[in-house]
């Protein structure tokens, strides 16, 4: 894993608010199929981190880089357009459409019939549409939502909800899923049915990179640790050595006294 | 010169009119994130009560004026609490208490014309329309009327916001629902009052413009589309937004049609542009929320 | 080819049944055909794409008066006319998008309402090139393959703008593009999240129901031989929003059955209760928000849900 | 008090017209042996203000026709359609009529409107009356079997300027407003004015919703004109130019169209108008009107302003032209129409007849009186004719 070429590389990632700098200086890399965890205290710049990456946010200075191509400060669609999809903290479904039909919309940016072939009806155009609702289907039984395919996304619980965004995300054929705390506010067998949904996504080769909150979630699962304070750095490493960081205990995890210990 | 002046003094009660209005916009909007294209209606429907106050049953104009405002205030507070108040809390999408309110003005109109017809009725300004001369500024009675009680509502809207308590939890909720009903701040009140005071602000609108031509039904629709004008064009954030873009809609529409050579049918296309080029340009309008907290 | 027999057999109902009519049947009917049309695109425009702009009978006055323009003064035959008049529109529905778009909510609506007030500015102010207040008149529908296009005629045409219209809308809905416009009205900041360019496919819809309603527009303009500016003002602007939220918002069912209701109670109720018609048809519009946003194709929606329920229910 | 009393006058107004409507009705009752007549009329629209009185003299003319047995043998049966003002709607309405079988159409719209159910009547050519002014409708469409019996607004200002000759007027305002019919009369003033040599050196328009006339006054008043030509239609903007017009102490006549005969404006613009001359169509010393007057006077209890003269003689002009044909074929009575020449009705100055002789517009060019606003009502006639 160690030897393959970086996916994304992160150099000198800035952002300010005002006179407050949010992210101060962030480098960092992440690689096909692992999964890199996203830590830190409350404030510290991690949803900062994650709104520029995804394009919401525009960095104040730095840059991303995408298979050596910059790519940072490119509206958020065209960021997805690159293969880099995210979900949201708070769900955020399309609440007038079926949760198949929400999948389905992830899957816009494998889209490459024109509306012109869409009006003409071509088999190419209509082959699509249904490699695309098959692409939806098999993805919805990945994650486990086969009983509410047809389902409003309003009946959904907010579990489901979150596996719904999973789903819909992995439909755009990412290479690299963002996840924003996902495990908040699921309940401990949820928490363990997305822990194996995101392990699943890497074995298929899809980097992902997790911010979160429960370390009792991220650490088992993560191949590597960035921890966050004050917007910048202060370590990266595998789980158990930040574990051990005394910098990374003073600044968070000491507080929340030995919160990977039974992991 | 002294035309001008004359002038100025017209337009700015012609511009304290639309202030009001946009106020009443204005104060829907601000807790609520709704705009009630029925303020105009409310405008109407508050010069309609003054008329049948003041001209059919003769009351005296300073229990009519009070008296139509609060008809209007009820209104007002009746439409929140069996239109947009179950929208609210079944968590409707944004739209939805837009639209109801769009319905409703179609049935305030319809119930007024039901009830008065298509006529035009005179309604009396209780100094009548004597020229007065201050200084160099010369106008009638009425449009001194206008400016001095638009300037006394708006004054107290703003000490109301920026010097009581109550005010401060309008502000808060306007800047943050949830937040706010997190601090123990009455929602539904709030909403509900939101409401009576636009109503009755535009009650306000409609009576003191009322006897400068007649009160009648079809003066609804320029009273909606003159008020939400000035408020983009003053902003949606500020109580003074309001009546500073009023009063700047109505020089540019009354400077344009005495001193631009252009058909002055042509002129009435002055609103809509300003209104357009607002919302491209700075949609925010000219005064900016202040920053939060 | 089922699917297809089917369109080709609506469209066959629909076009016998102006020949069963007496002529004011017959009126009413063009009409209505041309109000449904215009509630199908629009119901694209703002139950779809939830973009609540009020400039959709503007561009049916502006097709209608550019083609009959450039048909009687610039001397254009009408196969030209019409597709001149469909390019002035789509550009200048591509200018009000590029701009428009960016707006949100109610600011849409604004700009759009001041559009349209515009419009009816310039019409009234046109001088002979609109006829101005009066509009213009005096005019007739050439003869179309040599064939002189009487009341049956025009409301055949009516319906192939109509089925056009639906058929393309259709299609594209059910496409990655309808998915893409409903993402959109649902969560603009997901929708973009997930590789969908807001503002272009804003745009793009904005300026081809815009199209569709220019067209019908066109048709229209060739009912009675006159356009004049008060047909095209804001007051059926409105109404036409209302057959969308009473039918039922996003659903081109609900938008057909929005219109065909609100026209035909205007044509028929009024007759009957009066002027009360219009204030039970601003009740009628409260009342349906309130109690089924989806409007009535939601409430069938929600008692054949009920039924299926219950059904399921005895059967275990 | 004041409120009771207004209630009990909208109360008897309702009755009425309930009443009439009855009475209008009545004798309908087989519908094979009445002689039906349609009116397109706005009941819930923005014309509804003079459409509705004019409706009142439509529906008292029926009656009284019926009372007196008819016509040929059949009574009249009015079959009533509201189009609000609505062009496209009045069209459709127009069509539902001849449908339903009417012998003839009696426009109560405006002329946008009026003009839109035009091109459905053409195609049958049944004959179609209105009093509408607009100098237009007879002039854009050739529509052989449509009447217009109102005075144009050609004639109105050939009138006015007739009255204001002895004024030697070298220059003059024209105000208007923007409604179709006040931009239709403030055109052929403009010609009428031009063609009398007089300068028009101001054209200003008071739209709709306005808040005030001030700038376009002040214009007038800076052009400093011999006389001020009133077009505008609308109640609540001329009154905001007659405020103007006091407010900035002009005085200069001030000559108005026949919308200024609207009684609205001596409620709305009350003491404003003292000595405003303007173009009335029905001069009260004429025999034929005083005979409406006489029975409107029974019917309502109440002297009539001129508004229900102009359905009175939309419904007589009918009546006479049927008698006349001795049949209700349209052919038939489109040539009793345009024959009607010589037949006079309450509209006109004394003396004066419809005269279709000339074109389908027929109230006679000497027709139009001038009167004057005296103790906020109005006054004697101070002129007639264009001479």
């Amino acid at each position: 894993m160690t030897g393959e070429q970086p996916l994304i590389e992160v150099r000198g990632l800035t952002k300010r608010f005002g006179g407050l700098t949010a992210v101060d200086g962030l480098d960092f890399e992440i690689r096909p199929g692992e999964v890199l965890g996203l830590i830190g205290p409350n404030g510290a710049g991690k949803s900062t981190t994650f709104n520029v990456i995804s394009g919401t946010y525009q960095a104040s200075a730095g840059s991303m880089r995408l298979d050596g191509e910059e790519i940072l400060g490119l509206p958020p669609h065209r960021i997805a357009a690159r293969g880099i999809m995210r979900t949201f903290q708070h769900n955020m479904p399309f609440e007038g459409m079926s949760v198949a039909e929400n999948v389905m919309v992830g899957a816009q940016t494998t889209v490459r019939s024109t509306l012109g072939r869409i009006l003409l009806g071509t088999a190419a155009a209509r082959a699509e549409e249904q490699a695309i609702r098959a692409r939806a289907d098999e993805l919805i039984d990945f994650v486990g939502l086969s009983e509410e395919r047809d389902a409003e996304v309003t009946s959904l619980s907010f579990g489901q909800g979150r596996l719904l965004e999973t789903a819909r995300a992995l439909a755009g054929e990412p290479r690299i899923i963002l996840f924003d705390e996902p495990a908040a506010g699921l309940t401990p067998s949820e928490c363990d049915r997305l822990g194996v949904i995101i392990r699943g996504i890497a074995e298929r080769g899809i980097a992902v990179l997790l911010i979160e909150h429960d370390m009792r979630f991220l650490l088992p699962l993560a191949d590597r640790v960035i921890v966050l304070n004050f917007g910048q750095k202060i370590a990266d490493g595998t789980p158990d050595t930040i574990r051990t960081d005394p910098a990374v205990v003073d600044a968070y995890l000491g507080e929340a006294g030995g919160v990977g210990a039974d992991a | 010169m002294s035309d001008l002046l004359e002038l100025l003094v017209s337009a700015t009660a012609s511009g304290c009119v639309y202030g009001l209005v946009a106020l009443a916009y204005l104060l829907v909007l601000r807790p609520t994130g709704v705009v009630n294209f029925a303020s105009g209606e409310w405008a109407m429907m508050g010069a309609f009560a003054a008329y049948v106050l003041a001209g059919m049953l003769e009351v005296p104009t300073v229990v009519a004026i009070p008296g139509a405002v609060l008809v209007l205030a009820v209104i007002g507070w009746a439409t929140e609490w069996f239109t947009v108040r179950p929208l609210v809390e079944r968590g409707a999408g944004h739209l939805a208490p837009i639209l109801a309110l769009l319905g409703m003005l179609v049935i305030y109109h319809q119930a007024t014309l039901l009830v008065f017809g298509g006529e035009n009725y005179p309604l009396d300004g209780p100094f009548g329309f004597n020229r007065v001369e201050l200084g160099p500024f010369a106008g009638t009675s009425q449009s001194f009327f206008i400016i001095v009680m638009t300037a006394v509502i708006f004054v107290a809207v703003w000490l109301f916001f920026e010097r009581t308590v109550w005010g401060k939890s309008f502000e808060a909720v306007a800047i943050n629902r949830r937040a706010a009903a997190l601090m123990g701040i009455n929602l539904r009140l709030v909403t509900a009052l939101s409401f009576a005071g636009g109503a009755a602000v535009a009650a306000m609108a409609g009576l003191l413009d009322g006897p400068r031509g007649s009160v009648e039904v079809n003066a609804a629709l320029p009273f909606a589309v003159q008020g939400f004008s000035a408020l983009i064009i003053g902003g949606i954030n500020r109580v003074e937004g309001a009546i500073l873009g009023g009063i700047i809609l109505a020089f540019a529409e009354d400077l344009t049609r005495r001193y631009v050579p252009i058909p002055s049918g042509l002129a009435l296309g002055v609103t809509p542009v300003l209104l357009i080029a607002f919302l491209l340009v700075r949609p925010t309008g000219l005064l900016r929320a202040k920053e939060a907290g | 080819m089922v699917a297809l027999m089917r369109w080709v057999g609506g469209a066959a109902v629909l076009c016998v049944i102006p020949f069963l009519l007496q002529p004011y049947e017959l009126d009413l009917y063009r009409k209505l055909l041309f109000w449904v049309a215009l509630a199908i695109s629009y119901n694209f425009l703002f139950g779809i794409s939830g973009q609540m702009a009020l400039s959709h009978f503007a561009f049916a006055g502006i097709g209608a008066y550019a083609v009959v323009i450039l048909m009687t003064q610039a001397g254009l035959p009408l196969g030209l006319a019409v597709v001149v008049a469909l390019a002035l529109a789509a550009a200048l529905a591509l200018i009000v998008a590029l701009a428009a778009t960016r707006l949100e909510g109610f600011y849409l609506a604004l700009a759009t309402l001041a559009f349209a007030q515009l419009l009816i500015v310039v019409l009234n102010e046109g001088g002979s090139l609109t006829g101005a207040t009066g509009g213009l008149t005096n005019y007739r529908l050439p003869p179309i393959f040599g064939f002189v296009i009487g009341g049956p005629g025009t409301a055949i045409i009516m319906i192939a703008v109509l089925l056009a219209t639906l058929a393309i809308l259709l299609r594209i809905d059910r496409s990655w593009f309808g998915r893409a416009c409903r993402a959109i009205r649902d969560n603009s900041e997901a929708a973009a999240a997930m590789g969908i360019d807001v503002a272009r496919t804003k745009t793009i819809a904005f300026t081809t129901t815009s199209v569709m309603a220019a067209a019908a527009g066109m048709v229209y303009a060739f009912f009675d031989n006159t356009v004049n500016p008060p047909v095209f003002g804001i007051d059926n602007a409105i109404m036409l929003l209302f057959m969308v939220i009473v039918g039922g918002s996003g659903s081109h069912l609900g938008a057909i059955i929005g219109a065909v209701l609100l026209k035909l109670s205007q044509d028929f109720l009024e007759p009957i209760v009066g002027h009360y018609h219009a204030l039970g048809f601003g009740v009628i519009v409260v009342v349906a928000i309130l109690i089924q946003p989806k409007g009535l194709i939601g409430m069938w929606d929600q008692i054949r849900a009920r039924r299926v329920a219950a059904r399921k229910r005895a059967a275990s | 008090m004041g409120i009771a009393r207004t209630m009990i006058g909208a109360g008897l107004r309702v009755l009425g017209v309930a009443g009439l409507a009855t009475g209008v009705m009545a004798g309908a009752a087989n519908a094979a042996d009445t002689i039906k007549i349609g009116v397109i009329t706005d009941k819930t629209g923005n014309a509804r203000f003079y459409a509705e009185p004019v409706l009142q003299g439509i529906m008292l003319a029926t009656k009284i026709a019926n009372a007196n047995g008819g016509v040929l043998g059949k009574k009249i049966e009015l079959l009533i359609e509201d189009d609000s003002n609505k062009p496209d709607v009045s069209a459709s309405k127009a069509q539902k009529l001849i449908d339903a079988g009417v012998v003839a159409i009696i426009s109560n719209s405006s002329s946008t409107a009026t003009q839109q159910a035009q091109n459905t009547t053409i195609k049958t050519l049944i004959p179609q009356v209105t009093h509408n002014g607009s100098d237009t409708l007879t002039r854009k469409l050739d529509n052989k079997c449509f009447f217009q019996i109102g005075p144009l607004g050609s004639i109105q200002i050939r009138t006015l300027m007739a009255y204001a000759r002895s004024k030697k007027l070298k220059t003059a305002s024209l105000v208007t407003d923007n409604s179709a019919l006040g931009q239709i009369l403030a055109k052929y003033f403009k010609i009428g004015l031009e063609k009398s040599g007089v300068k028009v050196t101001v054209e200003e328009v008071i739209p709709a919703g306005s808040k005030s006339a001030l700038p376009q006054m002040q214009k007038v008043r800076a052009a400093k004109t011999d006389a001020i030509f009133v077009a505008g239609v609308l109640a609540r903007e001329n009154t905001l130019f007659f405020r103007a017009y006091r407010q900035l102490g002009l005085k200069q006549p001030i000559m108005g169209s026949f919308n200024l005969s609207i009684p609205t404006f001596l409620r709305t613009a009350k003491g404003l108008m003292e000595g405003v001359t303007f173009i009335d169509a029905m001069d009260p010393a004429k025999p034929e009107a005083q005979a409406f007057i006489a029975a409107y006077q029974k019917e309502f209890g109440k002297k009539p302003f001129s508004l229900p003269a102009y359905g009175w003689d939309d419904m007589n002009f009918l009546i006479q032209a049927i008698k006349r044909a001795g049949s209700t074929d349209k052919a038939k009575l489109c040539a009793a129409l345009q024959g009607s020449t010589g037949w006079a009705g309450a509209l006109g100055a004394k003396g004066t007849a419809y005269d279709f002789s000339k074109g389908r517009a027929g109230f006679n060019p000497q027709g139009a009186v001038v009167r004057v606003i005296k103790n906020n009502d109005h006054g004697p006639v101070v002129h007639s004719g264009t001479k």
